[in-house]
């Protein structure tokens, strides 16, 4: 991806608004874009959710398949996530084998998910060592205006609520995924000394330092990313915790809810 | 290949109850992505297809830009999650030639000479597949490439028709592509008739072929309609998805035209009132 | 692959020449170069053509092997087609894995095999479900002058003629592939307004598209492909499948014998 | 993840004897390659991790270079016989992550804007592997751009804190890592005591999470005294890797600061002697 | 590796009736492909060898090119259906590597300053294998090289010898190979006796190498012949091929001398009628 | 790898001192550069050896797997040898997938220890055509100062000679690999008319051409590679494989000791 250049005239506007708390789209520090999900778009999907959070759309599709599981945990399925940039979504975009950018993604998201256990990965065991299911998650980015880690993880969370497990291919009835917990992730973008949440792109791309916490629905935290090359103090990454875990709840209603 | 599942009822209707000259329901939104310079949204029977496109811009890597006109590339790609088995994601080689065919279809109505040492670069995104994804893609890229205000001749279209359980059909659905005997995906230039993708699979007499053909080429007439309303439709609206949209580069002339009539052919005639054969279509 | 240039001159006379019928190696509109096909060249193929189209050249050999049946065909052997642009035949041809044109190239000629069910897949099959023979067909390009899909189409149909299938492995003895059908592709290329079969490389390079037809020895249409950026009427759709015919029957002559 | 195994016994001793706030043991060497420009060995409990540092050097591919500042790229690589099982060689997706954020942390203390169009190359080899490479990874490459005269406004240095069998604990070993409840690496610039890296996996309460980061902040400046030894004794010696020792390229204007203080920043306070809270870390 | 199938009779005879010291029937022809500036076809014994050459010609990547000399690039290939179990499309480490030596002993031979910044590129395809393709792709290669008129001090020449059911033999069949103890191919300047490519693997004593190397060197010898008849042919034939061969690019000076002999070096000794001594080769 | 430049003084100088016999580090023709072997040095290894040849160090370390024989040799274990030119060790060398200097490398090095029967493959099947151990050499490059060949030759046969056979995974009990040869490779430098062995890397820069030749305890030859542009007369061959069993000789000492 080649490096994203904005102009130092959108650069300074932005930073000279955040120095009094105050966002370029005129939201609150903590205001997120409108988020909209839409579950089941995919129908060839066994689960699937359509993501707009504001002006960026994601598409999760969740699959399931048999498979075999990893020799040091015999009795668990295997949970398998992926992110494709496609170049649909961006100018920046390229096509091809994922980058370090859809990487980081995948497996942040996927952080979220396995370790909160949202998945209890020991029912998706059908004999053990032999054969389990994989539970793939793709996300798939179509248009892209900055917060991706946060737009995925309600895209997954949503997607996972309603997956229909195909047991009927081993002669069981179809049965809905049970979901154990609901992580949620939220992140922060610290301009000059600003911390706002869900960053749009153009905020994005002036930041200093970027923070996503995942949070589950009792507040305790399950995964963290710092990213960029800026910095945190002690207390401002105590801040975003506490901020996320606020924002995150009230995330939550509308995505489970 | 013979069918153990009956297709077409005594009646000559098929399994989700279409007639043999029917297409399936299409249903076509211009302007549904905010980054790309134009995209369109098509929902086609079980279809569910995105197409963006971006440009003309610079063409990259140099060493492929064309001294004298511009370059139409598209990739089509399949998401992950739009085939029952779970598709790896990345270029299969289906995805390679349809990639190639669709690129070459699209250049012949753009006017590549405009805009040398550039790339019109053209992304379909199937989400969800059931048979006819290409004729699917390149319809919706088609309007996703007048959204962006291309210049071009015409838009193009396409549709296919095909052999099923012995008899003509037009616009196969999943069952009829699976087991049937013959698939003629073409896509048209509605306003001249030229034919500029055309592949085939299968067993057709010249005679059957000639009667799919035709039966695919009046279909595009009837798709093309579609299109054109999805574009009237995004220019008559101003805010639905937040914001006006932007004007096209090309000044839109006539209402019930596309803002692609850059050079309008007055001599040639006007896509007729489609006729659909006693015959039938699919992938 | 670089965009290959001709020179304002060479395109014109060949215009030119069109307009009035003519090709500028002074062949009819349906004639081809001439045609050499030697079977049988490679002997550690299972089956092998080598064929000379006018200047162009390709071998193909088939292998067979062991291999396990698709699952949704148990009962039937697995058909596999590659061509290989190697950088010997053309200084247009990069060394590397297959790029677009390679693939179009290998999918339309297995296409001309598989759908006239040339040969029955379920006679390859050794333990339904389990073991099958796989066919591979491949087509390596030695000297590019144009024409692939026919040359390659060609040397498909002459390998598959005289492949031995090495059934002493299983303790059988080996007999010869049965071909149930003679599929055979026309290529023509319009220029202008003049459409001609076989066309040289000199004519595909000023071509405005292009079609292949394949058609079985009964004269129907088993695959088609169009390619290039310009477009054919009705009619000349309708004109080529006929001449495809014509020319395929006087081909196929030829090459099976 | 109820491990089976007690990873602590009655007395709160760790499986290897540690206290549940000790550290394992450190041993860091700087000016170990020859062809680098800047390089350092380290070790950290059963984790032998090399680092070397080439630049600043015309960064290629061209089209990736910063018209205004020098890019920091970190490349982190597990030798293939460095873990039980055999790792295939070259980078898997965790690599890539780590790569990137190592990259990102690093980048926070190197004066960029000085060295436009550049690239300042840092390779992490680990060797052998003990739970905590990316820590340990990172403490090192800071100590070779040190050794490699890179302008630096102060050293970075990386330790983990986490939760296991229901304890805080600091640097988690391999089991504790395999069997625990949570791990938090975190890297700091010493003398602002500014995260520039944390990432976290597992399960932390926030009052949990606040203890595991000072924590590890505080083992953070503990290992600087590390670094700052390992460059001491680099530019004391002279011969003992055969042949003196480049100078730094930034002249060093005091004896027990290392090279890397081209912009000293009197006014922060100098990192403390840490004290270790009764809290625990890990990978 | 104790050969239970012997393969040499009483008589010293091999499987396919050779004598120890006996090359495998060896047929080239110079000239054969259109495109490529130089080709040749080559058969020895099974092996069945397409060389074909460009150049010189610009080098690129960009960035490999040379400024004071041209390349010689080699790609050596097996095509998929050239040995009994399908080889995978694309180069393996085994072509790799023989890529590179080959490259290595034909660039000895070319003048290269005379093309900077080009590249010669070789390219040597495998139709049919059957022990010793190296040598004869490599043999091939030099004759299309002339045949392109690249500007060469002299031929290359190749051939194995090495050691089998205890015996020292020339030029090693299949079984051979596969069941030996030895193998040592060898490249050489025939004009000179320079020893351009040599490679081994097996177990000589120092005196069956050296007996061996003499052997092949003898070999190397014959072939020269078989591949200046060639080249005689090739240009004693004015239309087999269609058309008249294009002129090479260095006029031809003497009749009975490859088109290659831009530098003639009289003071060197004509390559000597080979006497091949009682010893055995193969690859 | 980009094209490496060396000053034409360097290489003149390289080259007048050569033509007196002398060689620009002041060693005699056949003296090698300190050579310093470390067992045992990665722990999680089966078996390792990080070598210093003067400036050039290279780690070499031996794991050992159960996998499946090959075909044609059921009841022998498998030897898989890899080297990596990873970045770090050279500003020469790149990221990514070996390229063929690195190939070549690991291929001739493993050539020398095959070929001596070093180690008894039968001795690693476990189960005839179904589980064997596999043996995996892999050679990480750390810094580049000529004489990979060799560096790496010496640290597999280093690594081999402390390789605990980890049968306890078979419950059985483990024990040391044994080594049934000692392979050792010596390389040979050609500048002008004078050859000296162990080439620096300055020495490989200027050189007309290299040949590698490994002998076992016997001084037999096992296996050779002649390497760059430039040529060696027969007689020069003779004296280089008499050179390098003598100087093969002493080396061994040093590292089988």
């Amino acid at each position: 991806m080649a490096v994203k250049v904005v102009s130092e005239l959108t650069r300074n506007h932005i930073h000279r608004l955040a120095a009094d708390g105050k966002r370029v789209d005129g939201r609150g520090p903590d205001e997120y874009r409108p988020l909209k999900i839409e579950k089941g778009f995919v129908g060839s999907a066994e689960g699937s959710a359509r993501v707009h959070l504001g002006k960026t759309e994601v598409l999760v599709g969740i699959k399931m398949d048999f498979g075999e599981p990893y020799a040091d945990s015999p009795n668990k399925g295997v949970l398998i996530t992926a992110a494709e940039l496609i170049p649909m979504a961006s100018p920046d975009f390229e096509a091809g084998p994922p980058r370090e950018k859809a990487i980081e993604l995948a497996r942040v998201v996927d952080r979220g998910i396995r370790q909160t256990k949202t998945v209890d990965l020991e029912k998706l065991c059908i004999e053990p060592g032999e054969k389990v299911w994989l539970l793939f998650m793709d996300m798939h980015i179509l248009d892209y205006d900055g917060n991706l880690f946060d737009a995925c993880s309600y895209g997954v969370l949503g997607g996972l609520s309603n997956t229909i497990v195909p047991a009927s291919r081993l002669e069981a009835e179809d049965y809905p995924l049970e979901i154990q917990h609901q992580p949620l992730s939220v992140t922060a973008a610290k301009i000059g000394n600003a911390i706002f949440l869900d960053p749009s792109l153009q905020e994005e791309q002036v930041a200093d330092a970027r923070l996503t916490v995942a949070t589950d629905e009792n507040g305790d935290v399950r995964a963290m990313q710092k990213g960029l090359n800026g910095s945190f103090t002690f207390d401002e990454i105590k801040e975003i915790v506490d901020r996320a875990r606020k924002a995150g709840g009230e995330l939550r209603k509308q995505i489970v809810g | 290949m013979e069918p153990e599942v009956r297709l077409l009822d005594e009646n000559k209707r098929r399994l989700d109850g279409r007639a043999v000259d029917e297409l399936r329901p299409i249903k076509i939104e211009a302007g549904v992505l905010n980054r790309a310079d134009g995209s369109a949204y098509l929902e086609w029977g079980g279809n569910k297809v995105l197409a963006a496109v971006y440009g003309p811009r610079e063409a990259h890597p140099r060493h492929r830009q064309d001294p004298a006109r511009a370059l139409v590339q598209c990739r089509y790609n399949m998401a992950a999650f739009s085939v029952s088995d779970r598709k790896r994601p990345g270029p299969d080689r289906r995805s390679v030639e349809i990639s190639k065919v669709v690129s070459e279809a699209l250049g012949h109505v753009v006017f590549k000479e405009q805009f040398p040492r550039t790339s019109v670069d053209v992304f379909i995104e199937v989400l969800q597949a059931e048979a006819g994804t290409r004729c699917a893609g390149l319809t919706a890229a088609a309007v996703a490439m007048a959204d962006a205000g291309i210049p071009m001749r015409d838009l193009v279209v396409s549709c296919a028709a095909g052999k099923a359980d012995g008899t003509l059909l037009l616009d196969l659905g999943k069952e009829e592509d699976n087991l049937g005997e013959a698939d003629l995906p073409v896509a048209i230039v509605p306003r001249t008739g030229e034919i500029v993708l055309l592949q085939m699979d299968g067993h057709l007499t010249p005679e059957e072929l000639e009667t799919s053909l035709k039966s695919a080429i009046d279909a595009c007439h009837k798709i093309y309609e579609i299109q054109k309303d999805a574009l009237r439709r995004r220019y008559a609206v101003t805010t639905e998805h937040g914001g006006a949209p932007p004007p096209p580069k090309e000044p839109e002339t006539e209402a019930d035209t596309p803002p692609t009539t850059e050079e309008p052919k007055p001599e040639e005639v006007e896509a007729p009132e489609p006729v659909v054969p006693e015959t039938q279509e699919g992938e």
